[in-house]
């Protein structure tokens, strides 16, 4: 089981990513892979960029951690997550999430999970760019709800919040 | 005791720094607590945990909810909920 | 509002089918991207290649009359279904859905629900083949159970099945 | 009546032809009806035909129970239950 996360300035390449997850086993029936772009509205409101502020240490920890909580509960081949920092215009891409499996359900579930555990758990903060100055991203409560699907019966009891 | 504060995004903004190291007064225990006390070292501080439902924390890079004991801490880390992905 | 269907004996190009649903407009904000693949293995046995049999224009018209269904279900910005038929070997790809949204549920929704109606609605037919022999696959029940998470009340009560 | 049949993967294998065209029989109004004639027209047709439960129909490329009426059908098809994706 070949699990990947990193964080990183740079680009990615998500063919790339998803061909590695692949490369060299006939094991793999599906792959699931999720690109988030910046989008060149925030609120309707143009904006020039994001820049993505992130918590270096604790970010790679959060991340692997629920890449290994993904490989727990679903018969993942493969997984890797690349989620970028610093200055991000639009068009260009912020995060990606590739998932292997034998069966497409398993790899589906999986990278909704991690997608949805990204937006409300892993310590990174979108700042707006404007012609006019700049402001902070503020968390929608449709992605707690969204992560809260996925929340186990005793860990819902711990939840942290 | 001495512990290093870390602020992120809009709290780092508004303490004005990025991170400190302090002395950790008797009677603060709780991140909770520690919270109450930086709020009143002045008015950077007072804006910035103005609203301590906008205020999460993490203890030595885990998560915690406010009532968790600061004991053995050697990074505390105060920041806006996360809006990352 | 993009929307390509293709059946083609010819491999696709995920990467470029994805970059084609972002390229020019800056309100897409997630990319899912599902690529079936042919396994080495069915049913535990190692085989040589699939051959996809398919119904021509009936294939065409139902994968297109289950994208207007997903553009209608939910705000996608641009999708992309590519079906092969013919012989493919262990390692290939078989089947492509690229779906772009401004947000993840809808990308993540759509894909998922098209690969379940392409797993029991599209006629198309997998036959395996052996060093020893040709066969068919069966239908899994698993995947008509998937297909049933998305029926709504007044079409599952005229479904054919 | 004059209609196409067709059939696909195993159906066609076993009938021994991809498509042909028949002329409909008096009395054979659905789409059941026609595998009950069709399971009648010789042992190869028999065995395509001998477990309805695994045998679906198309009239003029859309999916239909076997209760539906012919009348007016152009092609009719039979085939395993789909197993693409």
């Amino acid at each position: 089981m070949k699990s990947t996360v990193r964080l990183q300035r740079e680009p990615f390449d998500a063919a790339l990513e998803a061909a590695l997850l692949k490369r060299g086993r006939s094991d793999v029936g599906a792959v699931v892979t999720f690109t988030g772009v910046c989008r060149g509205n925030e609120a309707n409101e143009p904006i020039a960029a994001l820049t993505l502020e992130h918590y270096p240490g604790m970010a790679e920890a959060e991340i692997e951690r629920h890449a290994a909580e993904a490989m727990r509960r679903w018969p993942l081949l493969g997984l890797t997550v690349i989620h970028r920092f610093g200055r991000i215009e639009p068009g260009d891409d912020i995060v990606l999430v590739v998932t292997a499996s034998s069966h497409r359900q398993a790899a589906f579930a999986a990278a909704d999970f991690l997608m949805d555990y990204l937006k409300t758990r892993a310590p990174f903060w979108k700042q707006v760019e404007r012609k006019d100055g700049t402001s902070w991203i503020e968390a929608k409560q449709a992605d707690d709800a969204a992560a809260e699907r996925w929340q186990e019966p005793a860990a819902r009891r711990d939840a942290v919040e | 005791m001495s512990v290093k504060l870390r602020y992120f995004a809009w709290v780092r903004e508004r303490v004005g720094k990025a991170e400190e190291d302090i002395s950790l007064p008797a009677g603060v225990t709780t991140v909770g607590g520690l919270m109450d006390w930086l709020a009143g070292r002045g008015e950077e501080y007072a804006h910035a945990f103005e609203n301590r439902k906008f205020i999460r924390a993490a203890i030595d890079r885990t998560h915690v909810p406010p009532e968790t004991a600061i004991k053995g801490a050697a990074e505390i880390a105060f920041f806006p909920p996360m809006t990352g992905g």
